[in-house]
C-alpha cells in the first residue's frame, strides 16, 4: 500500500485544517468505530465559498483527501464545489490505494453534507441540489465503502 | 535532529552481522546442493545438521542422534510451520474421529486462517476468550477439551500486546487428556527460557525473522512419533517431510541467530524490559491513553499503548516522518475493515483499538531510543488530536 | 593438475555476483517488512514489485496493472510452487465432479509425490508414459482428457535427462478442451522461450535456485481468475494468497536472476550447447554407454549418459576426487531401493539406471571444464568397471 | 548421508582389489537389478586365509565394506573369518549412514558364501559352519535388506 506524494504533501501539511467559528454550513461524516470522522466547515458568501476548514480523525488518506477536497472547493461557488466528486480529489492527489478510495468518497460526502447543510439554513430543502445523502451514522454502509 | 528509531522488532528484525557473516560462505561458494554427495555438497548438509543442533539446544531437545537430529524440520517461516503443525495434526487425527481444535480468539493469522480453512472442511474450532489482559489459563483450556479433541494450539507469546501464556500449565493439561499440543512461539524464542520436553510441548512454530535472521527461514518442531502428513510434497530433504532444495545460507544464519538469542535470556530480557518499562512509565501518565496487554506476564520488549481520539495509520506515518518506525492495529494499516482482532480479543472498542501503537525494541534498541520517542510523542499525539472531531466529542462529552 | 568443475546445475546453481549484490542491500539495512506502511518497509515493498514485474516480463505475463502485479506469487522454491498449483487446482475443481489428473510418469517427485497425496484423498490420476527418447505429446494428452479432467501437469523440461515436452500443443489441447495446465518450468526457465498467454499457460512453477538465485525462493504463476486455494494460510502478503513475511533478498534476487537468464536465451543456449555437444561427442564413442534423453529436443546445458558395468554412486565419489561434481540418477545416491524414475520411465532396465551419469552446464562453465571432463572420465570409467563383476559377466556373455 | 574418512579411505584405495586365479574359495552375492554385487575370491591353506580378494559393483560403501571385509579376514582362520559379523565391519570403518549398512551384510554374506564354496570343494557340507545362506538370486531380499 503505497501513498503518491502528493498524498504524503497533503498528509504531512494538511491545508485549512480547524474550525470556522461562524461557518454557515457545516458536515460530519463516517464514524469513529470505522475509524473515519470528517467534519467540513464553510463560510459561503454570496453563493461563494469564502473559506472551509476541516477536522479529519482518520489514516493518512481521510487527512490528504479532507486537505485536497477543501483547496478544491475554496473560493468556488457552490454549484461548482456540487459538481466535486470523488475521483477528481483522487485524481488531484495523484491516485489512491484501492483501500482507500473510500476515504475520497467520505471527503466528497462530506462537503455535499456541509451544503446540504448550508441550504437548509437558508430554508432550501437540499434534496434537489445535493440529492439523498446517506445516514452518517449508517455504520455499516461507511465502513465497507 | 531527527534520529531513526526502529521500534518495530516484533514485524521484523534486521539481519545481524554474526549472522550474515555466518551466511555469506553459504551465498558465494558454498552453493553446494545438501543432497549431493560430492564435497561441496556434504559440506552444505554437515552446516546444515550444526545448525539444526542449535536449534535444539535453545529447545531444550534432547540430543536423540548426535549425527541426525530427528525433530527439528526447517520451513519457509512461521506461518509454514503454523500451516503444517495445525493442518497436519487435524488430517492425523481426523481418521481416529477427533475433528475438535482448540484456540484462542487472538492467535497470529497464520493460526486463526488455517483454523478457519480447517472448519471449511468439516473441523471444528473452539476458541477460547482471553481476559482483558490478553491471557488464558490452562483451566479453560481443560474444560473445553472433549473425546474428540484432536489438537490444541496456543501461541506462546502474542506478537501485539506481548502477553506470556501459561505454556507448561496448558501443556500438561494437554497430556493429562492425552491431546496434541502446538504453540506458536515465533514471538517468544529469546525472550523466554523454552522446553519443549519439560513443558509438554508436542510441536511448536518459529521464525528466523523475529530473531536477527533471514526472512523466509523458519522451524517446526515436531516431536518424535507424530507422523503429520506433509505440507509440501516432493524430494526427500527434511527426512522425506518437507520437500524443497533447503536454504542453507538462511538456515545456518538461523542457527547462529538462535544460539545467540538464547545464550542469555535473563540478561536479554533484563535490558528489553529495561526500555520497555522506562516507555510505559513515559507514556502513561499522558491523557486518555491504555496500556494494551499484561504488564507483568509480558514480552520484554513490547509496548503497547491505545490513544483515544487518534487514528493508528496517522500516527505512524507522523512518526516516520520523525524517524520513529512502529506499527499499529488500526484496520487502516491492514486494509481490512476491522481494527486488530487481538485488541478486540481483549474487549477494546473500535474507536480506541484503532487509535493503538505498537512499538517492540530488539538488541539494537538504546535507552536513547525511549527517550527519543518520549520527546516526539506527546506533540504528535497533541497535532493529531487538535484536528480529530472524535477528539473534540471525547473531551467536550 | 586438479581442476573445480561444478557440473551439477541441475541440482543447483551458484549465486551470481550480480545477484548477490542486488540481494545485499535488503540483508543488510534493508530489512523492513514490505507490509509496514513506514519508508523502509514501503521500499521494501517497491523492490518487491519491481522483481515481480521482472519475472512476469520473463514469463510474457502481460502487464495488467503496472503498479500492482497480479499474476505472480512468490513461494518458497519449486517444490511449494508444485504443491500449491496441483493440491489447489485439484480441491478447486473436486466440488464440480472433476477429479480427474493427467501427469507423465517422469515428473519430479515434487509433481508425483503430490499426486499420490491426491490419490490417497480419492482423486485419480493418469500417468502419461514417456518415450524412449523422454518425450510425451499433446495427442497423448487429448487422448487421457476425460469429462471429469480437472489439470493437466507436464513439466517444461526434465530434470535428469533434459527432455523439452511441447509445451505449446499441450496448452493449446488443454484450452481446447477446457482442463487447467500447469507445468513445472524449474529447469526451462532461461533455456526455452517462455510465453505463457500464447503457450496458453495457466499456471507455472519456477525455482530461484536453478538460475544462480538463492535457494528457498521461488514462484507460482497463476492465471488471474483461477482462486486457487491457499497451500499456506495467515497474513494478508502476497493478496492474501500466500502468506508469510516476504523474503525480500531472495526476492530481489530473484528477479535479477530472471532477467539475466532471459535476456538472452538463444544466446545462451548456444553457448551451453556448445559445451553440451561436445561432451556428448566425447563419450558416446567409449564402450557401452548410452546417451539418455533426446538429442535435439534437449536442455541445452545437459549430458547425460548410463554407463554399463558401472555404479552411480562410486562413479560420483570417484568424479568428486578428482574435483567434478555432478549427479546420477543410481538408487545408491538417493538412498531408495529403486534408481531414478525417470530413468526406468524411459524403458532402461535397473543394471543401466545404476551406472548413469548426469553433467549439467551453466554460464560459468568453459570448454576447458568440458575437456577436463573427457580428459578423466575414461579412467575413472575403467577402474571401476576392472573391479566390477558386472562388467566381466556382461563382457564375457 | 556422509560417510566416515575410514570408508572414503577404503573407497578411494580399495585393498585386495582383483581376483585369484587359483582360487579355492568363490563367492558372489548380491544383483545388478539392485546395485549391489560382491564376489570374493579366497585361497585358503591348512585352515588359513592366505589370500583374498574381491571384485565388486556397487556404491562407495559397498566397495568399501569389501576392501574392509577383506582385510580382516586376511591371514585368519577359517573359524575366526566365519565368526566376522557385519557390524564389525561397520565398527571397523567407524560406522556407515543408516541407508547403507545393507552393504555390511552383504560384504559378511559374500565371505560366508566364498567359505561354504570352499567347505562344498572339499567335499564338506557347509550348513553347519555357515548356516542357511540366501540365495544371492532372490532379488528380493537382497534389495530390501
Ligand atoms: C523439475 C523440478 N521441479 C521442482 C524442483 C524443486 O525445486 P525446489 O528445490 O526449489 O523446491 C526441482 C529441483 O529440485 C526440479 O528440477
Ligand atoms: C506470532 C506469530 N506467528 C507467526 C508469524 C509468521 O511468521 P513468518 O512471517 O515467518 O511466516 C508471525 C510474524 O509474522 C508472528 O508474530
Amino acid at each position: 500500500m503505497l501513498y503518491s506524494e502528493k498524498v504524503m504533501d497533503h498528509f504531512t501539511n494538511p491545508r485549512n485544517v480547524g474550525e470556522i467559528e461562524d461557518a454557515n454550513g457545516v458536515g460530519e461524516v463516517g464514524n469513529a468505530k470505522c475509524g473515519d470522522i470528517m467534519k467540513m466547515y464553510l463560510k459561503i458568501e454570496n453563493g461563494v465559498i469564502e473559506d472551509v476548514k476541516f477536522k479529519t480523525f482518520g489514516c493518512g488518506a481521510a487527512i490528504a483527501t479532507s486537505s485536497m477536497a477543501t483547496e478544491m472547493i475554496k473560493g468556488k461557488t457552490v454549484d461548482d464545489a456540487l459538481k466535486l466528486t470523488n475521483s477528481a480529489v483522487v485524481e488531484a492527489l495523484e491516485g489512491l490505494p484501492p483501500v482507500k478510495i473510500h476515504c475520497s468518497v467520505l471527503a466528497e460526502q462530506a462537503i455535499k453534507t456541509a451544503l446540504a447543510d448550508y441550504y437548509t439554513r437558508q430554508g432550501i430543502d437540499p434534496t434537489p441540489f445535493v440529492g439523498e445523502l446517506k445516514d452518517p451514522d449508517e455504520e455499516h454502509l461507511a465502513c465497507e465503502m | 535532529m531527527n534520529r531513526f528509531v526502529y521500534a518495530d522488532n516484533a514485524a521484523t528484525t534486521q539481519i545481524s552481522p554474526e549472522v550474515l557473516e555466518a551466511m555469506m560462505p553459504w551465498l558465494t561458494d558454498g552453493y553446494g546442493n545438501a543432497s549431493s554427495i560430492y564435497k561441496k555438497g556434504r559440506e552444505a548438509r554437515i552446516a546444515m545438521e550444526e545448525a539444526r543442533h542449535k536449534v535444539e539446544k535453545a529447545l531444550g531437545i534432547p540430543q536423540s542422534r548426535p549425527d541426525y537430529p530427528v525433530e527439528v524440520y526447517f520451513t519457509s517461516g512461521g506461518s509454514e510451520a503454523d500451516n503444517w503443525a495445525i493442518k497436519g495434526a487435524a488430517h492425523l487425527m481426523a481418521p481416529k474421529g477427533k475433528k475438535h481444535i482448540i484456540t484462542t480468539v487472538f492467535e497470529h493469522h497464520a493460526v486463526l486462517h488455517t483454523c478457519a480453512t480447517l472448519e471449511k472442511e468439516g473441523f471444528e474450532v473452539t476458541y477460547l476468550p482471553v481476559s482483558d489482559k490478553g491471557l488464558v489459563t490452562a483451566e479453560q483450556v481443560e474444560q473445553a477439551i472433549r473425546p474428540d479433541t484432536a489438537l490444541v494450539t496456543i501461541m506462546y507469546a502474542n506478537n501485539e500486546i506481548g502477553t506470556i501464556q501459561p505454556i507448561a500449565e496448558i501443556g500438561a493439561v494437554c497430556k493429562r487428556h492425552g491431546v496434541l499440543f502446538h504453540t506458536d512461539a515465533v514471538q517468544a524464542v529469546g525472550n523466554v527460557p523454552i522446553n519443549v520436553v519439560e513443558q509438554n510441548i508436542d510441536m511448536l512454530s518459529l521464525s528466523g525473522h523475529k530473531i536477527h535472521a533471514q526472512k523466509g527461514i523458519g522451524v517446526l518442531y515436531c516431536r518424535k512419533g507424530i507422523r503429520l502428513p506433509n505440507l509440501i510434497d516432493g524430494g526427500a530433504q527434511e527426512r522425506g517431510r518437507r520437500a524443497g532444495t533447503e536454504n542453507i545460507a538462511a538456515i545456518v544464519g538461523l542457527g547462529v541467530a538462535i544460539e545467540a538469542a538464547c545464550a542469555d535470556i535473563p540478561g536479554r530480557a533484563a535490558k528489553l524490559s529495561a526500555m520497555r518499562d522506562r516507555l510505559i512509565e513515559g507514556i502513561s501518565p499522558m491523557e486518555r491513553v491504555r496500556l494494551n496487554g499484561d504488564a507483568v506476564r509480558r514480552l520484554p520488549g513490547n509496548v503497547n499503548f491505545s490513544f483515544e481520539g487518534v487514528e493508528g495509520e496517522a500516527l505512524l506515518l507522523t512518526l516516520d516522518a520523525l524517524g520513529i518506525c512502529a506499527s499499529s492495529g488500526s484496520a487502516c494499516t491492514s486494509g481490512s475493515l476491522d481494527p486488530s482482532h487481538v485488541l478486540l480479543g481483549i474487549g477494546l472498542v473500535h474507536e480506541v483499538a484503532h487509535g493503538s501503537l505498537r512499538l517492540t525494541f530488539s538488541d539494537y534498541n538504546t535507552m536513547e531510543d525511549v527517550d527519543y520517542i518520549l520527546e516526539v510523542l506527546p506533540g504528535v499525539i497533541s497535532r493529531l488530536r487538535a484536528m480529530s472531531p472524535l477528539w473534540e466529542r471525547i473531551t467536550k462529552a
